[in-house]
């Protein structure tokens, strides 16, 4: 029965049904009246680069590289400390040398670059309520912050006052 | 697989349906919703030349009144209906309107439109103008945006309703006193189709762009009123033109009625509350029901001439106007139940309605005339149907109240859908004429619009010259106060653009998404209707609502307590007569208000 | 991908995310620059030793590599995806990801569970 | 401040040309006049084939979508001083087929929203006799915001996912599939999980972000998605997690 209207099967809209059938032609067919020739622009490789945003979210994405490397510089760390108080020496003799600390300081903007962009993207994703409430994005945001600081603070006094 | 008829030397899609509702705004999707709740099997057609969330019901702001708290009663509602229409109203049409209203809100709280509610949970509801209880139900100042994407998506469950979206109708298929469809250009393609059905329902609401200061959207060229005119079936009440008073000045973009309602103020350029001058009651700090800010559209409008020429408005690049203070309320309050006066006043006229005044000036709005129809939308023509501005049953008499159209699109497109859908089991299937018809519509439409020297012999003309010609003489004649010599002179004017559109040329031959031709068939629609509202507009000699003749200043009861019935006569003129106005239970008073 | 799979491997993303937004500047400063480059007083060898024999330094140090691992996969992987536009490789893409991941995961419970006294 | 200003706007001719091309027209330039005034004025007085989509001119119907100046926007809303001095850059919206000059498709859209079930779902219906269900402020509040898009596709055409992959739902149709999820009087959350659960659905998006940044009536369909996504994912822990039970 809707096969009838529709020209499509099952499609609901009767206009678009028929159009997506007949659009369906190949790219650069002449045109031939009552179908619709379409015109589709491909989206190109390099699209992340055409606009400030775009930019902008693939580095967010790449951050995670950074993420990925530190995570095996502290795994190789940690493997070192197994391996006895030489072996540990050389890692961090190898943290010091001039290539390493370029990675590090390139990767250390990146680690930050996720902090903030993970911190003010988390409050749109996360919906907190207070007795019925929606906290607002802000105070979501500012109490990462503030989960932030205090963690920090505390690893820290971990590694500076492992000596005492 | 649609059907194909082979007709002469080529082939032309016809489709088929039991009801096909023309217009996909609020009435005809809630139209088609009872169509198909009331007749599961039935084929639905809904036809439209925007997609539906694009239809002009998405524009209305301030709310939908129907009775549901205590304290009101069904008869208070239609006691305002009715004297706010200063007794032009049908009075059994406005019984059953206010005695389903109720039902058909709860329906759409039901399909989930997102109505404000109060801390308890229940529905709340707003004062609004002209009403003596507060019964307007609303979504903040979004109602018919929420409205009509609740109904849309509603819609989209409802296999049986099909649509044929960005398709223009250009005539019905009318054969031995019965329509029995339409024929419709799809805008994508260019394609001409037939779509036989055994009932169509118009919904295609009003035609407010045959004025250039409009609330109404680009669309509203009256389609469907033109349609069924031009079919035949007589026009009702055309020469009720509603004004809302607060419109911005150049775009015309609405500024709602909830504004007054919640308490906003119109000041003259002295800073004064000049409608108490008015015989509408004397300022109050806080909104009085049925009084000052909150009197009828219809006697807002006028006293704002009445300041003009008193010298006592603003003068600004695009005519006069006086100011909507809506300062005092607050910024909270604005921000809960006007957030849409501000959207709109920070985005189109730069400024904050929280620290400054709003400019506002009457602007068309409303028809109240339309497509005459009795309680179930049925018109004279066997088959046809209509509901929503394009119809007029009356409810809405001389002057239409706030929030009562949108809760009328909805009891009245409900009715006919359930009655289109009732009268397909009786009817048969179309005659094997649509075939005909439709092929000599599209040789008409072929001819009018792709042969080039039928359209570029002599000279030619621009349809925007003949579109803008026409609105500054439908304000000049049929705007807020009218007199016999300013129609007649409007009757000619408008009998000389209907000859000046034959010769308009155009440009964009086109089978793809010609917007050219849409146009010039819109303004052609137009034409025929703005000589309905001056002839009837003419033909009036009283003074009643939206209707003010500085010739006859008074109320007419013995001639006129009658609806105009405008009918195309061959000649394409049109020929007014009256019908009675039914009186059930309210005889006709004086309209009181602020007192 | 396994549609089943893919909300486990969103929460681990988020958490990895999460992890290395609030853990990673502290550590990648000290361990990676501030000692390195002796701009703090670094710990000694054998504070360090001592520290790590805490279970719970150890549970600490698998959360603060695995996660982020994940984390790195799952980003890594729509990168390459929609970035390169990489469609008809993105089964292999997804195995290589959360493989690796999966792999630097298993390599930290090794070396934290053979960690020496 | 120039009496002019020019637009160079996109055009294209299926039945006379291959691919688009750009024409400019000069109008003139006035305070109030938006970039959709400016189109007006070009179909009314120089060029009538210039074909576009408007209705509203207040922001609300979501018809006169179009890239200006490389951005989405509601050309209604585009004011042509923010542009000044010029040349203004109107193109149709990306990532869609064009299917003439400033128009595109926006069919496959209707077959998104339709499939994500954007409609009260509901195991039993209360009698309309029985009067509203009961939804306080704070129960609307919680979908509210989902509920004010107006379709105008500035999200679709903002979104890069979109238009590397034409098959993923996008930024309203989900928007609007939670805004129904969160509505206190629907049921149907479950049945539009298994919709929304492909990388077609929710797992598609990499919360660019730009869906929100442009859309004219913040909506901020890019919360909405990562909302979806966390009520999902921990709703899957759960299934595996608990017994059948007490879920």
């Amino acid at each position: 029965m809707n096969g009838d209207m529709s020209g499509g099967a099952g499609l609901h809209h009767v206009g678009d049904g028929g159009m997506t059938r007949r659009a369906g032609l190949q790219p650069g067919h002449a045109y031939m009246r009552y179908h619709p020739k379409w015109y589709r622009r491909r989206m190109s490789v390099w699209w992340w680069l055409q606009k400030g945003s775009y930019a902008q979210f693939v580095l967010r994405e790449l951050t995670s590289v950074a993420v990925a490397f530190f995570a095996f510089i502290f795994l190789w760390q940690v493997w070192a400390l197994g391996q006895g108080p030489q072996a540990y020496a050389h890692v961090v003799a190898r943290l010091g040398t001039p290539l390493a600390v370029v990675l590090s300081v390139v990767g250390f903007v990146l680690v930050l670059y996720h902090t903030v962009t993970w911190f003010n993207l988390a409050p749109a994703a996360m919906v907190v309520r207070v007795s019925g409430r929606r906290v607002p994005g802000w105070m979501v945001a500012a109490a990462n912050y503030a989960a932030w600081v205090l963690l920090s603070a505390v690893v820290a006094w971990f590694f500076l006052g492992a000596n005492q | 697989m649609s059907l194909r008829y082979p007709l002469r030397d080529f082939h032309m899609d016809i489709f088929s349906c039991d009801v096909l509702v023309v217009g996909g705004g609020g009435a005809g999707l809630r139209a088609a919703i009872a169509a198909a709740d009331a007749q599961p099997t039935l084929k639905i057609g809904v036809v439209s030349k925007v997609y539906p969330m694009r239809s002009h019901t998405v524009s209305a702001e301030g709310g939908a009144a129907a009775v549901i708290k205590t304290g009101d009663s069904l008869d208070e509602h239609a006691y305002d209906t009715i004297s706010g229409g200063d007794w032009l109203s049908d009075q059994d049409a406005v019984e059953v309107f206010v005695r389903e209203a109720p039902t058909e809100m709860l329906q759409m709280e039901h399909w989930g439109c997102p109505w404000n509610r109060e801390p308890d949970g229940h529905v709340a509801v707003r004062p609004f103008g002209g009403m003596k209880v507060q019964r307007t139900w609303f979504a903040a100042d979004k109602t018919g945006f929420h409205m009509l994407h609740t109904l849309f998506q509603t819609s989209l469950k409802y296999e049986q309703i099909q649509r044929f979206d960005e398709y223009f109708v250009t005539t019905l298929l009318v054969d031995e006193g019965r329509c029995e469809g339409v024929v419709a250009i799809e805008l994508a393609t260019g394609r001409v189709v037939a779509i036989a059905a055994k009932a169509v329902i118009l919904c295609t609401g009003g035609c407010g762009k045959v004025f250039p200061f409009t609330t109404n959207a680009s669309i509203k060229n009256g389609d469907g009123m033109a349609l069924a005119y031009r079919a035949g079936v007589p026009l009702k009440d055309m020469e009720f033109v509603q004004y809302h008073p607060t419109g911005l000045p150049f775009t015309g973009i609405l500024i709602t009625e909830a504004a007054r309602a919640e308490g906003g103020w119109m000041l003259n350029k002295d800073g004064y509350r000049y409608l108490q001058d008015y015989d509408l009651g004397k300022p109050e700090p806080k909104p009085v029901l049925r009084s000052m800010e909150l009197g009828p559209r219809d006697r807002l409008s006028q006293a704002f001439v009445k300041e003009q020429e008193k010298g006592r408005t603003f003068e600004g690049p695009y005519g006069h106007y006086v100011h909507l203070d809506v300062r005092h309320l607050g910024q909270k309050l604005i921000d809960k139940k006007l957030p849409f006066v501000r959207e709109l006043c920070l985005k189109y006229v730069n400024l904050d309605p929280v620290r400054e005044m709003i400019p506002v000036r009457p602007v068309v709005h409303y028809m109240m005339g339309g497509v005459h129809t009795d309680i179930n939308g049925a018109t004279s023509l066997s088959g046809l149907y209509a509901a929503g501005e394009v119809a007029c049953v009356s409810i809405n008499g001389a002057n239409r109240l706030g929030s009562n159209s949108l809760t009328e699109l909805l009891v009245f497109g409900a009715r006919a859908g359930r009655a289109a859908a009732a009268f397909t089991a009786e009817a048969p299937d179309a005659s094997s004429s649509v075939a005909t018809q439709a092929h000599d519509e599209e040789a008409h439409l072929e001819r009018r619009f792709r042969q080039r020297d039928s359209v570029r012999s002599g000279e030619t003309e621009r349809i925007a010259t003949l579109r803008t010609e026409m609105q500054g003489v439908m304000e000049q004649s049929a705007g807020i106060y009218r007199s016999a010599p300013t129609l007649e002179q409007g009757a000619a004017q408008l009998q000389s653009l209907q000859e000046r559109l034959t010769r308009v040329g155009v440009d964009d031959r086109s089978y793809t998404f010609n917007t050219e031709i849409t146009s010039l068939l819109e303004l052609s629609y137009m034409l025929d209707l703005a000589e309905g509202i001056v002839h009837a507009a003419l033909a009036r000699t009283e003074s009643r609502g939206s209707h003010q003749r500085t010739d006859h200043p008074d109320r007419d009861d013995q001639r006129f307590l009658a609806h105009s019935m405008v009918h195309r006569t061959s000649s394409g003129q049109p020929r007014i007569e009256y019908s009675p106005v039914t009186i059930t239970r309210w005889p006709p008073g004086k309209r009181v208000y602020g007192r | 991908m396994n549609e089943r799979l893919t909300p486990f491997l969103w929460l681990l993303f988020s958490a990895g995310g999460t992890v290395a937004a609030l853990l990673f500047p502290v550590h990648v400063f000290l361990v990676a620059l501030a000692f390195p480059l002796g701009a703090l007083p670094a710990p000694s060898y054998e504070a360090l030793h001592g520290l790590v024999q805490h279970p719970l330094v150890r549970i600490y140090i698998f959360v603060l590599i695995s996660l982020p691992l994940f984390h790195w996969a799952h980003r890594f992987r729509y990168t390459l995806y929609d970035g390169l536009q990489l469609y008809h490789l993105t089964n292999l893409i997804a195995v290589l990801c959360y493989g690796a991941a999966l792999a630097g995961t298993a390599a930290t419970a090794y070396v934290l569970l053979t960690l020496t006294r | 401040m120039a009496s002019t200003i020019t637009l160079a706007v996109t055009r294209y001719r299926p039945e006379e040309e291959a691919e688009p091309t750009v024409e400019t027209y000069t109008v003139p330039f006035r305070k109030d006049w938006v970039v959709l005034d400016a189109l007006n004025h070009i179909k009314d007085h120089q060029d009538g084939t210039l074909s576009y989509r408007w209705s509203c001119r207040m922001g609300v119907c979501g018809s006169c979508g179009m890239m200006v100046n490389g951005s989405p926007k509601l050309t209604c809303a585009a004011f042509l001083s923010d542009y000044a001095p010029g040349p203004v850059r109107v193109e149709p919206l990306q990532f869609f087929p064009i299917v003439r000059d400033l128009i595109v498709d926006i069919g496959e859209f209707l077959h998104k929203l339709k499939k994500v079930k954007p409609w009260i779902v509901r195991a039993e219906e209360q009698p309309l006799s029985e009067g509203e269900y009961l939804q306080t402020p704070d129960e609307v509040d919680a979908y509210k915001a989902f509920s004010m898009c107006i379709n105008c596709m500035l999200c679709y055409s903002a979104c890069p996912i979109v238009g590397l992959e034409s098959h993923f739902t996008g930024p309203a149709a989900i928007a609007l599939a939670q805004r129904y999820n969160l509505d206190s009087r629907d049921q149907g959350a479950s049945g539009r999980v298994e919709i929304l659960s492909d990388h077609e659905g929710m797992w598609g998006c990499t919360f660019v972000g730009d869906c929100s940044r442009v859309c004219p009536k913040n909506v901020d369909p890019a919360a909405a998605i990562q909302q979806y996504k966390l009520t999902t994912a921990v709703d899957t822990l759960k299934s595996w997690l608990l017994p059948r039970g007490s879920r």
